[in-house]
């Protein structure tokens, strides 16, 4: 069968219920139907075996090519080899595999770098010394993991900052809510707060703010709406934004490129850096990308 | 054979005064329990053990336990509720919708009162109970199962509601009928959070219908033998449905809390909220079989995994472990307590006989 | 048909089908106003069935029911107590996780106000019910707590604190002591004289001859007789129920003649109450038992003849005393071992305790039976296995001819030979019955009467229990009765007489005691 | 009461032939739903009907069929398994460890072969279901809250292994004893992948147990009337044991076809498959009672709830609808089956009468 008839592409993404992962999704979706193709959409929870089975549905599916946002660098490697072998091209976004060649193209925000960037960004807003806590994603999910590891390269070179609590939040807000009102409670110290992405450093913003303290600085990772007016209004500090819809279009038009002229026109490896956002310039960002 | 747990369970009945003094010592287990965790967080965690971070504690424990008391009841009947962590994740999003997106009633958009938005997500809720309570006691289904599949309706229904969104800035413009939705979670009453008002409240008034209602002792009857029950004319399906419909009732004031609290409404908030709530009416003493139990060992369990839960992440231990210790936890106390009642099972007749009263 | 005014209450053409029997055909019953009406008739003749369809927990097939004279239907107990139909039902129902006060008020409790139980006033009326039968219990004891007795007090006291214009007795006496018995008489009277209408089910024929003012008799769901007080014998009940007396052409041969198999000593074992079950105390149980004998156990409910033979069955685990037999040393503290050993028990409730309602008759016959080999032990041999259930079916003339049918469709004396091939699949050397025949009716339990004094020729040693006199008198070559849990006296079938092993299995003092424990203290 | 359907869920038992095909007919109930959701996602997706597609189906529902098939013998004893998720997922990590780290024995480092790791994955997850028996069977737990314990042991444990890290390239090093362990998911026998045939052993196995040896049979009896079955002289605690063992065997089974067609282990996975799991056992008609239901059942069911996620997929259907018509699904299946029955109760009376064996 020849190239064209094959008009679907499936974007799969770790989940429908998180702002970034939607717009992410959305903009994938529209720059597709403004291709031409057909697309379907589909989360996997971060869990590399529905992956795997979504994976499977695509190729059942005969789709063209498959936009994936994946589960996890070490276990997604196979069912991105299978689609491969199967004739389906796949382009990664935001996520990273640990493995070269078996995609088309890894379009990968770069996760140490925004880490470190809003890490830097904490810091400087910091007093000089002080106590810190941090939250963490699900700390099986590779994510949290890199971020963790940015933030810490950073964070520990500084001597007057000190870690006092670390726990995991699973990405939730209403978790973070909880868990940063009893850190709160045994570390009153704490005058910072680095949360692994916007939902949980809105949650500790409320909880913050229910606590009625002020003057502790929260920084995010995501750079979700949410986060930006938060930024705005002055309860959090900053931000690091992941040009989510800048990817996602360029990896559906990368995909549209391979499946034109067998080529994407690009290495595989293709690093998109994140911005920080502050309340300095919170105004040109807006819904995962730089409107000015 | 489960006269001694049973006696335990409302120590009020048994009549001599010594033995009294025995078996309340023996009931306050799980109080017994809960202390020693106080204490040892107290020892370990400096903060701990100040006004200041109880006040926050029983905040969150306000969550497990209003959970805990709606589920007794269920329990009580025999019954299990898994719905009422989606339920609690549907009442967040209904408020929210109402909150942000409005009602239209004939075309035109309403912006109604945070009154009429509770309001309106306590029917919604209360739908839900009543289609769980109808599965189970009408149509025959097991609760595990009704519940089951109400779960991922529930669910399903809270993700469709804003297509996965989460609805922002529930705290409204000031000036407006919808102003002071975060009151719900945020404001305190005689430096008391509302949330634990709102556990109270409902505490006592749970505790209230299960012991001075005919309602709450059908309840119990149900749950003892539902055949005999129904023998003695009580609607048997009826006292189901309704005990359901307070779970679920429970469960959408558990939602409205949360969304407070965060001033927005996310459709993923109460997963696995379900776990806690019936692990906690198990610690509290209650039986999966039903008709033996209390809500005041319910609101004791929902405390116990609350300070289990927030001591842990005082005393800085990793989630790993807080998983591991919290299966432990739910485990040993279970065990404990079924190896413990079959130890008295032994000792109780010697303990009756001693007292007085008990012979006529 | 003009109105009766001495007609409170009729059922009229009666028909109730339950799966694999008629349990009621046409059925037409009065009750007369301000008496004691009786209804008697043998085990399943369908008196529990009518019974229920009168307090509206069930609904008949088709017939009539007419409340002084207007037709009503009932379609739950609350609206027959609405009618002032108020019931004792046979089977004892009581919620064991409430208190006797709950108990009695549960479904229609007294209201302070418009939403609150007055737990006061509860107490106070559940108290005088109590002493209106003579008992004194604190109305505060989990009914889990109480003896079987006690449990059948509670409920005599609910129907009374409630007051009605029809009260149903289902065989209340069953559990009671002589005393709370004759308390009850005394109610019963007095509610007469008040103006209740009574109806009344027993087995005990003295009590409905001295009670009773109006009697009917039903078999097997169909009435066969009525009368009035003054036309009413012993000989006519007798007559009427059964039918038929070939029961009686059995002749047990006397004992001795065979070899001591077994011997008890000073079994004794304390008492205990559960929210399901009441275990009586045994004191100090000793006797012998020969190859090919059959042992009768009477007694009264309560006596322990259950305990007894669960003990020997290994179903107790704390019993004390000593056992004298071939395979075991002590007695027997599993189940596994006393059926290793050869002692097979067929319990006394099958529904609870005997059958797998889900499998077939031939899994229900052939279950866990022993392993020969290796083999055996790890997979069935359908076809070995089919033959030798098809054996003892035709043996013990069992009424079914495809054995993959599930159990729950035969008879309940089918069942009941279901359960005795089962202990025979396993070579029995001692073979215990507790009640063989509870529920079986005429014809099969002749059977099952041919088949034990067939299995006792065989050599086979029989300890059976029973209730029912006439049975023990046929079945046994020697009795034992039990009364409050100790031997109170022996009768070889020689010596046997109705009237002496009524006298011994009753108990000489009144027994106003509230927690079956106390018994034993 | 239940004479019905327990002679449903095993028509083979019934006398007349009309009857008996009436009831195989009636049986097939479960078959037929399956039926319906093959032939509605073929007509509306062009590529579910094909070979290929039906291998991956196959595949897909492997996971969960193999789950429900040891999860029915927990069931059919009257329990329930919550922990078979958690225990999939700690038996990938440690085949993961095992391979990755290797074993270290005094001192020195041993990276074993492939048949070593998927051993001791076994042994271990051996040893959470003798737990799970122990707890429910000698100790007396309520089999929900010993599940539910296991639950998060094994899950934190699982996150302990690797201190919540994914072992990554289980495939291994050529020409060394430990490659190939991505044959157990990946490879073909026959153009039929190997978890299929996993399934169809599994299948095989269990449908023997069940039907033709002694274990099945007091699986059935302890299931169907506990205190019958002990008395009969079955060691039920015994069959409860093996049953759980069995259960968290086929978890084990589960864990390790996962890791090897991830090629990595990640310790979060199999959340929530426990929930599926039960409803394809529920959903194959085995009551939760215990007793009554078969392994062939539970096969279908899984079949039922992996074509509708699949077929939903390939719909195209969002993820939020999938979640509500999931729910719908069953509920819906389990109230059919229980009007069913009940309408059955007046009908198989006089179906049994028209077999002329069946009088007696
Ligand atoms: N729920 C039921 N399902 C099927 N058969 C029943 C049911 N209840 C009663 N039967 C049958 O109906 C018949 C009449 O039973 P019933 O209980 O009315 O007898 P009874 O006269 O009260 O006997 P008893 O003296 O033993 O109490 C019996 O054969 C019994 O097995
Ligand atoms: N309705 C009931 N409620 C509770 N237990 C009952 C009931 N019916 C029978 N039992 C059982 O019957 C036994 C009580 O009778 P017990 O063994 O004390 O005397 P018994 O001489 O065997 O009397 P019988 O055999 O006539 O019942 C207990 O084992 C109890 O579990
Ligand atoms: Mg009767
Ligand atoms: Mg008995």
């Amino acid at each position: 069968r020849s190239v064209d008839e094959r008009r679907l592409i499936f974007i799969i993404v770790p989940s429908q219920d998180n702002p970034f992962f939607k717009s992410e999704a959305d903009a994938a979706s529209e720059e597709a139907q403004r291709l031409g193709y057909a697309t379907r959409t589909e989360a996997h929870d971060d869990d590399a075996y529905r992956q795997d089975n979504l994976i499977d549905a695509a190729i059942a599916s005969n789709a063209a090519a498959i936009v994936l946002d994946n589960a996890g660098a070490d276990s997604s490697v196979s069912a991105v080899r299978r689609a491969t072998q199967k004739g389906i091209p796949v382009f990664l976004i935001d996520r990273e595999i640990e493995a070269s060649g078996v995609a088309k193209a890894q379009i990968i925000a770069d996760n140490n770098q925004g880490a470190r960037l809003v890490a830097a960004e904490f810091v400087r807003s910091m007093p000089n010394t002080g106590d810190y806590a941090e939250l963490l994603g699900r700390e099986s999910d590779t994510n949290a993991q890199i971020r963790t590891k940015g933030f810490h390269a950073v964070l520990d070179i500084d001597a007057g900052l000190k870690l006092v609590s670390a726990q995991s939040a699973n990405w939730s807000q209403a978790e973070a809510f909880q868990k940063t009102e009893t850190m709160l409670q045994a570390h009153p110290s704490i005058t910072g707060i680095i949360a692994g992405n916007d939902t949980m450093a809105l949650g500790a913003a409320a909880a913050v703010k229910s606590a009625g303290m002020k003057n502790i600085r929260i920084v995010g990772f995501d750079g979700s709406p949410d986060a930006i007016a938060g930024i705005l209004a002055g309860e959090m500090q900053a931000t690091s934004l992941q040009p989510a819809v800048f990817i996602a279009r360029l990896a559906v038009n990368e995909a549209d490129r391979y499946l034109k002229t067998g080529s994407t026109g690009a290495v595989e490896r293709q690093i998109v850096l994140c911005y920080l956002v502050t309340k300095q310039n919170a105004k040109d960002y807006g819904n995962f990308e730089k409107l000015r | 054979m489960n006269t001694i747990a049973q006696t335990l369970s409302r120590p009020d009945r048994l009549a001599g005064s010594s033995a009294r003094a025995i078996l309340i010592l023996l009931r306050a287990r799980a109080f017994l329990v809960l202390f020693l965790l106080l204490l040892f967080f107290s020892w370990m965690a400096p903060a701990f053990l100040t006004a200041n971070n109880f006040s926050i504690l029983a905040k969150h424990v306000a969550i497990s336990a209003i959970l805990a008391i709606g589920m007794t009841f269920v329990v009580l009947t025999g019954g299990i509720d898994l719905s009422v962590g989606s339920v609690a994740g549907l009442g967040g999003m209904i408020a929210g919708y109402i909150l942000t997106q409005g009602i239209s009633i004939g075309g035109t958009k309403h912006l109604p009162s945070v009154f009429v938005a509770v309001l309106v997500t306590f029917a919604f809720c209360l739908l839900i109970g009543a289609l769980n309570g109808w599965l189970v006691a009408r149509v025959g289904v097991a609760p595990f199962i009704a519940t089951l599949g109400t779960l991922y309706i529930a669910r399903g229904a809270a993700l469709l509601l804003s297509n996965g969104k989460t609805f922002p800035n529930l705290a409204g413009v000031p000036n407006e009928p919808r102003t002071g939705f975060s009151t719900i979670g945020q404001s305190f009453f005689l430096h008391v959070p509302t949330p634990v008002w709102i556990m109270a409240a409902v505490f006592a008034f749970a505790a209230f219908v299960a012991a001075k209602t005919p309602f709450g002792r059908h309840v119990y009857a149900v749950g003892g033998n539902e055949r005999a029950a129904r023998l003695a004319g009580i609607r048997a399906p009826r006292v189901k449905v309704l005990s359901y419909i307070f779970s679920s009732l429970c469960a959408a004031c558990v939602g409205l809390i949360i969304a407070s609290q965060l001033e927005a409404a996310h459709p993923a908030t109460g997963e696995t909220f379900e776990l806690n709530a019936i692990a906690a009416v198990v610690l509290g003493g209650t039986s999966l079989m039903g008709g033996r139990g209390s809500v005041l060992g319910s609101l004791i369990g929902a405390f116990v995994i609350g300070v289990l839960a927030d001591g842990l992440v005082m005393l800085g231990v990793s989630e790993f472990w807080q998983m591991v210790i919290k299966g432990l936890v739910i485990v040993l106390a279970v065990a404990v307590d079924q190896l413990q009642s079959r130890l008295q099972t032994k000792f109780l007749p010697l303990l009756l006989r001693s007292s007085p009263q008990a012979g006529a | 048909m003009s109105v009766n005014e001495d007609i409170i209450l009729e059922a009229r053409g009666i028909y109730k089908r339950y799966p694999g029997n008629m349990a009621l055909d046409n059925v037409s019953f009065r009750v007369h106003r301000n008496a004691v009406n009786v209804l008697i008739g043998e085990n399943g003749a369908g008196k529990s069935t009518l019974m229920r369809i009168l307090a509206g927990v069930e609904q008949p097939d088709s017939g009539a029911i007419r409340l002084d004279g207007a037709a009503i239907t009932m379609r739950s107990p609350r609206e027959a107590s609405a009618n002032g139909i108020s019931i004792v039902h046979q089977e004892l129902s009581v919620m064991p996780n409430l208190d006797i006060s709950e108990n009695i008020f549960a479904g229609r409790e007294i209201l302070k106000g418009r939403a609150f139980v007055d737990r006061s006033a509860e107490d106070a009326r559940a108290t005088s019910a109590l002493k209106r039968l003579h008992t004194l219990m604190p109305v505060k004891t989990p009914t889990g707590q109480l003896s079987l007795g006690s449990r059948q007090v509670v409920e005599l006291a609910r129907v009374l604190a409630h007051g009605a214009r029809i009260l149903i007795l289902d065989e209340p006496t069953s559990a009671l002591s002589i005393a709370e018995a004759e308390s009850l008489f005394e109610v019963i009277e007095e509610l007469k004289r008040s103006g209740v209408s009574i109806i009344y089910i027993s087995h005990r024929l003295h009590e409905l001859l001295h009670l009773g003012d109006y009697f009917t008799v039903l078999r097997s769901g169909l009435v066969v007789g009525e009368a009035v007080r003054e036309d009413v014998s012993r000989q006519w009940i007798v007559e009427k129920m059964s039918g038929r007396a070939e029961v009686r052409d059995l002749v047990p041969r006397s004992t001795g003649s065979g070899a001591k198999v077994l011997r008890v000593s000073h079994l004794s074992l304390p008492a205990s109450a559960g929210e399901d079950a009441v275990q009586a105390a045994l004191h100090d149980v000793s006797f012998e038992l020969h190859a090919g004998e059959v042992l009768g156990i009477y007694g009264l409910l309560g006596a322990g003849r259950t305990e007894l033979v669960e003990t020997l069955a290994g179903c107790r685990g704390s019993a004390d005393g000593s056992l004298e037999y071939e395979g075991l040393h002590t007695l027997p503290q599993s189940v596994n071992e006393a059926i290793t050993a050869g002692i097979v028990l067929v319990p006394e409730d099958r529904q609870r305790d005997g059958l797998i309602p889900e499998l077939s008759i031939r899994e229900n016959i052939a279950l866990a039976t022993r392993p020969q080999s290796l083999w055996t032990r790890l997979f069935v041999r359908r076809g070995e296995e089919t033959a030798r259930v098809r054996e003892l079916v035709a043996a013990l003339n069992i009424a079914a001819k495809d054995l993959e049918l599930p159990v729950a469709a035969l008879s309940g004396g089918n069942q009941q030979k279901v359960l005795l091939a089962r202990c025979l699949l396993r070579s029995p050397v001692v073979l215990l019955l507790d009640e063989p025949t509870r529920g079986v009716d005429v014809g099969a339990k002749a059977e099952i009467y041919r088949i034990l004094r067939k299995l006792a020729s065989e050599g086979l040693s029989i300890l059976f229990t029973s209730s029912e006199i006439e049975e023990t008198r046929t079945l046994a070559d020697r009795v034992l009765v039990l009364c409050q849990g100790r031997v109170a006296a022996e009768f070889r079938h020689t010596e046997l007489n109705d009237g002496a092993l009524f006298a011994a299995a009753s108990p000489r003092v009144s027994q106003q005691v509230v927690l079956q424990t106390e018994t034993a203290a």
